[in-house]
């Protein structure tokens, strides 16, 4: 039982995408209950794990393909990290996205594809091997394409379309990468550190190049972001999959894999990689910024928001030290339930105000009070303001860096602080101080949009204000530091 | 052992049958011969797997007077693809060649000819004897061309005609190459040459051979006569001739190489034929980047994928014969062969659905069909994964055990060509995935039936599920395996 | 797991008005929100009276929080408590005026924040006190919604939130010096450590802003003004000693030592005079907090004892101008001459005080100061007290021409006690703290030095100040240095999408896709192929022999 | 000269001008009869083969039999397909050689 546990998580999410996608278009109610009975088995799954693996248990599936070939699913803390943030926010996102369509066409193929990215986002969080986290990897990369083109107009393809333009040569990228290491090491498992001496130092950083080339793209690091931005013609619910549940994440913790339980810390800085890794997450961070300040479109603002905060993620992997780590795993979480808790907003403001610019924001607050309370607590938590989960990652974060000697981390942190006050503030005080155009309209009578936008916040708040405790994903990104899950 | 019999002799029959009794009992007996050659190659494949190669020394004589049939791992492999795709063949058959819609001479012409075809190829793949092989691979292509030319229209004519005089140049060639080993060696049993004291005319024998099949798998320059016909022949058939016809003469290729003479290859001959594969990848993908119809572009994805199957050459042979690497390449090398035939045959019916549909096959024309035909267009995707080469379908899985090899063997080129040729593949393939998907104007004609519409995606599904369940497939064709390709990594 | 050890008092003293700011956000209490201002901050006021031994951790909350109590931080906080209370009663009138359920809520919010300065023994809990002391505290001052107020609350924000940052670094680089979160070892280690300097200077600049040191101090007279009386009082009187608080906890004795006294000087007197341009009474008291907290600024800068004595001179500070900014209500409210006669005698009384004229407590509290410091100090101290009379003259006088109410606004009798029991405080305080904060008997404040000490800057300044009330100097908007910031708008840099572009390829791949073809025509032919079918065989034999 | 080499010159002969007529016309029964002209050269060759060093191997003679059966039918069917396509268009050459055919 214990052994299948993996596998059973895995299929919490498989089965209902495959049944879902056989049923006919009018089964509504099916097709929720589908949907929902997986996610809310997903997390009981989740829960129960929780406590066993606290406890130092780790479950294992193996399923041996052709040589070379392991599929290796694994349930340690870090993983399970990552895969209770998804099964979390998938819960949220498939109570909102039912709201969201209501009984809009193509819902099966939508809710299809939707659980199959759970599933590839549960396979990549339980990888426990390289190629299996890759085949899970490029699973995403296909099951994401048609949510991003689903409405099936001009924009949505187009975006579709630079999606996979930016995601297909990376996957290349990552496949070479991957053969050309495991050719000299043999097949890599994340428990026991390969062999790297095999290897001359110089092929070493090509590889580490590839490898950031590869996971650089989903986690939407400069240059590579151009299809994060493009993607928001996509409907709400898939721009939370994107920038919180699934995607940009699977990149960010890929690199994350990658320096912790394939290089190992120590060979990163051995071999130099990590420091130039950092400066390029700290120019996205920047940059990301900064163009998120010329944006006139919300989605648009936040995506761009985006590429800048998951590379905080990046950057605390980066600098391979302690404080870096734990910072960016929390972040991990933290710009997952904050950034959730915007587009959750932003969708609703787009639905139920039709507000998609930012000039319509006009005094939305008082109209849609718990609407903007969350979208102003998940901005102020971006911002990095206490008491919101932000402010702690970029305490870790600033610590790894003095920790790591790249002082010049804290510059970094204290522009992006200002930058993205920058660009949230003026919303808020859109929100809250100016008169709304005489003919906005707009409510919020819609309960199963605005509670998964309540709860997010909630839990983006509670990361901050119990930061230390052990419940919280500070708490459990220090327990996998100290457990030495990652190297 | 008896296996090995009826899969020769079950579609011949079937063939005669279909000729000579009436149309409806005619179909009726094809049908039933082709169900009953299914069941016999998987029951062959169940004897090679768990009681190891049967072999059949015909009429008793043992070579080098007789004739031996001997099913390794590769030949079960190939037949039971074989039998998958010929299945859903005739399935998808059963409507498009019906006494009504298809002309009277397709009606009764398409059976006799795609079991003739089925049982050359069976003949191809188990026997070891080069001149047996060369009058499988003859029929092969004699039953291939009347299949193109099924429809009787004067493009398909000229198609077939063209068809005709590369293989006929092809098997000549072959012939000749037969012929000069013949007159060295006095034998022509594969495992008996191989074992032989090497003689001068080997070298000019091996390149005759190995040049005429390659016009034969429409290997770049070769490959021109190949869009035409496969784009001009009925759905089903297609299906046929893209999937599996290419792949018998690689067979033969294969075993020339590996089994026959290995001691010959020089890795200069080896690189050459990389790199002509290496040209057909580039070419046939930008080729059919240029296509605005869609048949033409999956037969020039056809000549693209072939070129992936000559790079197992340098990799598998020569100098990194025997070498850790070497089982890799070469059984990654089959798996491409199996997942192309799979997945090519279902891209091909999936047309054929749309083609009934939309009255045309150019990409203007299939605006939307996603929404009308979901299964046919999911299993269209899947085979696009499979030959993109992605997770987890046995594309990645044989472009992943060739990429280590190469990687391995520091011969990086080829892993280059393998990664760039899934991009230019995810290129020509996008084009037809984004019109399906794009919301535009529904066709008239009623789609066909979800039953119908399951075939194709039964294949794609099966070429997915051969990187799955990888494992199983690798213990197979190990079995029987050519000592140049040892187990390794 | 333990939720908290040691006294939960200092942990209620917090908690209890974050309880009360949400509790502002419910329906049931938006009307009466107001009401609760006054209880927010008695727990942290008998925590300041009944004193307590020990820490406090509650170690699952944020990254685990310690507060608690020595003689400063209880003197300190005691009196922003006392001040808060005072101001929330003030508030009171406030009552059912619009948007006053926001207010009350973020009055709360800054108070958990003034208080939290206070009890912090950690950089974390620190920096969250005092983040939300100075954000929070933004809704103060933009309350009216006029334009002045918005703007005013924009020059706010910005230079909030710039502090916040430099704080933040500032306080990052200590505690990774540290190696540890506790503020004693944060301020050994910036004294220790090659990246102290670094540090010091970003907490200067944070909490510099905070206390509006020159050239930071722009805000401050645009904000204080700004907001609503009771709001200003606090403002004023409590708020800014957070930032003064901030400097005495984590600055390294002596450090900067020079710079600090120059640019407190500079703020002391320059404050000063600027604030002679001023009409707006507030804003002029505005400029002498700015002069006042620059004479502060001065002391920790000093070091030495003089710096010990520091929160002595906030404790009467606090108290006076609370209760200066107070009276001002209290003369807007006032309708009849006697009314506006009583406003201002008190309001000359409390200034008396500021100034430091003999037997105030302003006097004791510069008596206290003077030890510690060297003769040339101790003089600018003195001129100080020359300007701060000037000014605070001129304060009278921009007071009295207040224009008068009209009708007797409700209320009156608390208008104006409540100021009258901050300025009591502000008397009272140092005297009642004397002996225990200087260790002098009365007898040395009472002598006949310190006394000629605090009258003659009085008697010096009163001509000059009398004469500006003849022929007053050039009236200026508030907000200085920022006058000559105006006009730079908004700059936007137009900047390149960096993100890839495949037009380019795509035109590329579609070239050579119709090269191939045309090349495809040729190899149709098949005399082509034909020819080469025999080269590749004898290529390959080439190869193969 | 010996029967053998004979043979085999008439073989290397015959597979001469049918290659030549391969690649010389473009008349499509003519390069059937091409086709034909080499195999059978290549036919003779095999036969001569089959008699090395005195004692005759009966199997080229068996396999040659068998080569012309399969050559037959291939010719039939190129036959009919340009038949066919006379009928159909006029044409006995490919189309992308028709020019001057």
């Amino acid at each position: 039982m214990t052994a299948l546990l993996p596998v059973l998580i895995l299929l919490t999410s498989l089965v209902p995408a495959v049944i879902t996608f056989f049923l006919d278009q009018e089964s509504h109610l099916l097709r929720n209950a589908l949907s929902l009975g997986g996610a809310v088995l997903k997390v009981a799954l989740i829960v129960v794990m929780l406590f066993a693996v606290a406890g130092g248990a780790a479950y294992e599936t193996t399923i041996p393909l052709a040589p070379g070939l392991v599929l290796l699913l694994r349930i340690d803390a870090l993983a399970l990290l990552f895969v209770s943030l998804s099964a979390t926010l998938w819960l949220l996102t498939t109570i909102y996205a039912i709201a969201y369509f209501g009984t809009q066409p193509e819902l099966s193929r939508f809710f299809g594809f939707f659980s199959l990215c759970v599933a590839a986002t549960t396979g990549i969080a339980l990888s426990g091997s390289l190629i299996s986290f890759f085949i899970f990897f490029e699973l995403l990369t296909l099951s994401t394409w048609p949510l991003v083109a689903h409405k099936q107009d001009e924009a949505s393809l187009k975006a579709a379309r630079s999606y996979l333009l930016y995601a297909l040569p990376c996957s290349a990228a990552l496949l070479w990468a991957i053969v050309w290491l495991e050719s000299a090491t043999g097949p890599v498992l994340f428990t026991e550190p390969p062999d790297l001496d095999g290897l001359d130092p110089m092929s070493l950083r090509a590889i580490f190049a590839l490898f950031i080339l590869g996971f650089g793209m989903k986690a939407a690091i400069v240059p590579l972001h151009g299809w994060l931005p493009a993607a928001m013609a996509a409907p709400a619910p898939v721009s939370a999959l994107l920038h919180a549940v699934a995607v940009v994440k699977a990149g960010a913790f890929g690199v994350i894999r990658v320096i912790y339980d394939v290089f190992g810390a120590a060979r990163v800085a051995e071999l130099g990689v990590g420091i130039p890794l950092a400066v390029l997450a700290s120019a996205t961070i920047i940059w990301g910024s900064l163009r998120a300040l010329q944006q006139h479109d919300i989605k648009k603002r936040l995506a761009f928001s985006t590429v800048s905060q998951v590379s905080y993620i990046v950057l605390g992997a980066a600098l391979a030290g302690p404080y870096g780590m734990i910072g960016g795993l929390a972040h991990l979480v933290h710009q997952g339930l904050m950034k959730i808790t915007l587009f959750f907003c932003a969708g609703i403001y787009d639905v139920r105000a039709g507000v998609r610019s930012i000039a319509g924001l006009n005094g939305l607050g008082p109209r849609m009070p718990w609407t903007s309370t969350c979208f102003s607590l998940g901005a102020l938590g971006m911002i990095g303001l206490p008491p919101m989960a932000g402010f702690v990652s970029k305490i870790y974060l600033g610590i790894g860096g003095l920790e790591s000697g790249a002082p010049w981390v804290l510059a970094v942190l204290a522009a992006s602080t200002l930058l993205n006050a920058a660009y949230f503030l003026p919303l808020l005080y859109r929100l809250w101080f100016l008169e709304p155009s005489p003919d906005a309209t707009g409510d919020e009578n819609a309960p199963a949009l605005v509670v998964p936008a309540v709860i997010a916040t909630l839990g983006a708040l509670g990361a901050g204000v119990l930061a230390a405790s052990a419940v919280s994903p500070l708490g459990w990104a220090t327990l996998i530091a100290e457990r030495g899950d990652i190297r | 052992m008896s296996a090995l019999v009826t899969l020769l002799v079950l579609p011949l029959a079937g063939a005669i049958a279909a000729i000579a009794l009436p149309s409806p009992v005619g179909r009726t007996a094809a049908l039933a011969a082709i169900a009953a050659t299914t069941g016999a190659a998987i029951v062959l494949m169940a004897t090679v797997a768990f009681q190891g190669m049967p072999r059949l020394e015909m009429g008793g004589w043992t070579p080098p007077l007789g004739i031996v049939l001997v099913a390794d791992g590769l030949s079960v492999a190939l037949i039971v693809m074989t039998a998958l795709v010929m299945a859903s063949a005739g399935l998808a058959a059963r409507h498009a060649f019906a006494p009504g819609t298809a002309g009277e001479r397709a009606a009764f012409g398409f059976w006799p000819l795609m079991l003739l075809l089925w049982s050359a190829l069976n003949v191809v793949f188990l026997s070891r004897d080069l001149f047996n092989l060369y009058v499988g691979i003859e029929l092969l292509s004699l039953a291939a061309i009347g299949l193109v030319a099924i429809d009787g229209k004067a493009t398909a004519l000229a198609a077939a005609m063209r068809y005709m005089i590369f293989a006929l140049a092809g098997s000549l060639l072959y012939l000749a190459g037969v012929v000069l080993i013949h007159a060295a060696h006095g034998t022509l049993d594969i495992d008996l040459i191989a074992t032989r004291t090497a003689a001068a005319p080997d070298g000019l024998a091996l390149a005759l051979m190995t040049a005429g099949l390659m016009a034969k798998t429409a290997l770049f320059p070769f490959h021109v006569w190949l869009p035409p016909a496969h784009a001009g022949a009925p759905a089903p058939a297609s299906a046929m001739l893209s999937g599996l016809v290419p792949k018998a003469s690689f067979a033969i290729l294969l075993r020339l190489w590996f089994d026959t003479m290995p001691d010959r290859a020089s890795d200069g001959a080896l690189t050459l034929i990389a790199l002509l594969g290496t040209a057909a990848v580039i070419w046939g993908s930008l080729g059919a980047l240029a296509q605005v119809r869609l048949k033409l572009i999956v037969a020039y994805s056809t000549v693209a994928q072939i070129g992936y199957l000559f790079l197992v050459f340098p990799l598998a042979g020569g100098a990194s014969a025997g070498v850790p690497w070497a089982a890799g390449a070469w059984t990654g090398a089959v798996f491409l062969a199996l997942s192309h035939g799979l997945a090519k045959a279902a891209m091909f019916l999936a047309v054929g659905h749309w083609m009934a549909v939309a009255g045309s096959d150019r990409l203007s024309d299939l605006r939307g069909l996603a929404q009308l035909m979901p299964m046919t267009a999911f299993a269209f995707a899947l085979s696009a994964v499979t030959l993109v080469g992605l997770p987890p379908s046995g594309g990645f899985t044989g472009k992943y055990l060739v990429m280590t090899a190469a990687f391995a063997s520091g011969q990086w080129a080829w892993a280059l060509v393998m990664g760039g040729g899934g991009l230019l593949a995810a290129a020509y393939l996008y084009r037809p995935m984004a019109v399906l998907f794009a919301r535009g104007a529904q066709a008239g004609a009623a789609p066909p039936s979800r039953a119908r519409q399951a075939v194709p995606l039964l294949l794609a599904s099966a070429s997915v599920a051969l990187g799955i369940a990888s494992a199983g497939p690798f213990d197979l064709l190990a079995i029987g395996r050519p000592l140049a390709a040892e187990e390794g990594l | 797991m333990m939720i908290w050890t040691g006294p939960l008092l200092p942990l209620a003293a917090l908690v209890w008005p974050f309880l009360l700011a949400a509790l502002t956000a419910l329906p049931a209490f938006r009307g009466r929100a107001v009401r609760l201002l006054p209880f927010a901050p008695l727990p942290a006021l008998w925590l300041a009276v009944a004193g307590v031994e020990g820490v406090t951790t509650a170690p699952g909350l944020l990254l685990g929080v310690t507060l608690g109590l020595d003689a400063a931080r209880r003197l300190l906080m005691g009196m922003t408590a006392a001040l808060w209370l005072i101001a929330g009663l003030a508030a009171q009138p406030m009552a059912g005026k619009p948007h006053t359920a926001v207010f009350s809520g973020f009055w709360c919010l800054t108070l958990t924040g003034n208080i939290g300065v206070f009890l912090a023994l950690d950089v974390v809990t620190f920096y969250v006190a005092f983040a939300a002391v100075s954000l929070a505290a933004w809704f103060l001052v933009v309350h009216d919604r006029t334009e002045v107020a918005l703007r005013a609350g924009r020059v706010y924000i910005v230079t909030a939130l710039a502090g916040e940052v430099s704080l933040l670094v500032g306080l990052l680089i200590g505690a990774a010096a540290a190696g540890g979160v506790d503020i004693e070892g944060v301020r050994i280690a910036l004294g220790a450590s090659d990246a102290g300097p670094v540090a010091v200077a970003l907490l200067v600049t944070g909490f510099g802003i905070k206390v509006g040191l020159v050239p930071l101090h722009v805000w401050l007279p645009l904000a204080h003004p700004a907001a609503p009386v009771p709001a200003s009082a606090v403002l004023s009187g409590a708020i800014v000693k957070a930032g003064l608080f901030g400097m005495i906890l984590f600055l390294p004795d002596g450090a900067f030592g020079s710079v600090l006294m120059a640019l407190g000087l500079a703020g002391a007197f320059g404050a000063a005079l600027w604030g002679l341009t001023q009409s707006n009474p507030k804003a002029v008291l505005a400029y002498s907090t700015v002069s006042q907290m620059g004479l502060m600024v001065m002391l920790v800068g000093a070091g030495g004892a003089a710096r010990e004595t520091v929160p002595f001179l906030a404790l009467h500070h606090g108290f006076a101008k609370g209760a200066l900014f107070l009276l001002v209500g209290a003369m807007l409210a006032a309708s009849d001459r006697r009314h506006r006669m009583l406003c201002l005698a008190f309001a000359a009384a409390v200034s008396a005080s500021v100034a430091g004229f003999p037997f105030t407590g302003g006097a004791l509290a510069k008596a206290a100061v003077k030890p510690g410091l060297t003769d040339a100090a101790t003089l600018a101290l003195s001129l100080s007290s020359v300007a701060t009379s000037i000014i605070l003259v001129w304060f009278l006088f921009r007071l009295w021409l207040l224009p008068n109410a009209g009708k007797t606004a409700t209320h009156w009798p608390l208008r104006l006690s409540l100021p009258v029991v901050a300025g009591g405080l502000a008397f009272a305080g140092p005297w009642l703290f004397w002996q225990s904060w200087t260790g002098h008997d009365f007898v040395y404040a009472l002598a006949m030095k310190p006394v000629i000490d605090a009258l003659w800057p009085v008697a010096v300044a009163l001509p000059p100040a009398l004469a500006l009330l003849r022929w007053s100097l050039p009236q200026r908007p508030p907000g200085d240095l920022l006058l000559l910031l105006q006009g730079w708008g908004t700059l936007s840099i137009p900047m390149p999408d960096l993100s890839l572009r495949w037009a380019g390829g795509r035109r590329l791949f579609d070239a050579l896709a119709l090269a191939i073809a045309r090349a495809e025509r040729g190899l149709l032919r098949w005399s082509l192929s034909s020819t080469l079918l025999p080269v590749l065989v004898l290529a390959m034999l080439a190869l193969l022999a | 000269m010996t029967a053998l080499s004979l043979f085999a010159v008439t073989g290397a002969v015959l597979i001469g001008i049918g290659f030549y007529g391969l690649i010389a016309t473009r008349h499509f029964l003519r390069r059937v009869v091409a086709f034909n002209l080499i195999g059978s050269g290549l036919f003779l060759f095999f036969g001569a083969t089959g008699a090395r060093g005195g004692v005759t191997d009966p199997v080229p003679q068996a396999l040659i039999i068998t080569g012309i059966v399969v050559a037959f039918s291939a010719s039939a069917l190129g036959v009919g397909l340009v038949v066919a396509r006379a009928r159909l268009s006029g044409r006995a050459a490919l189309p992308e050689e028709e020019d001057g055919a």
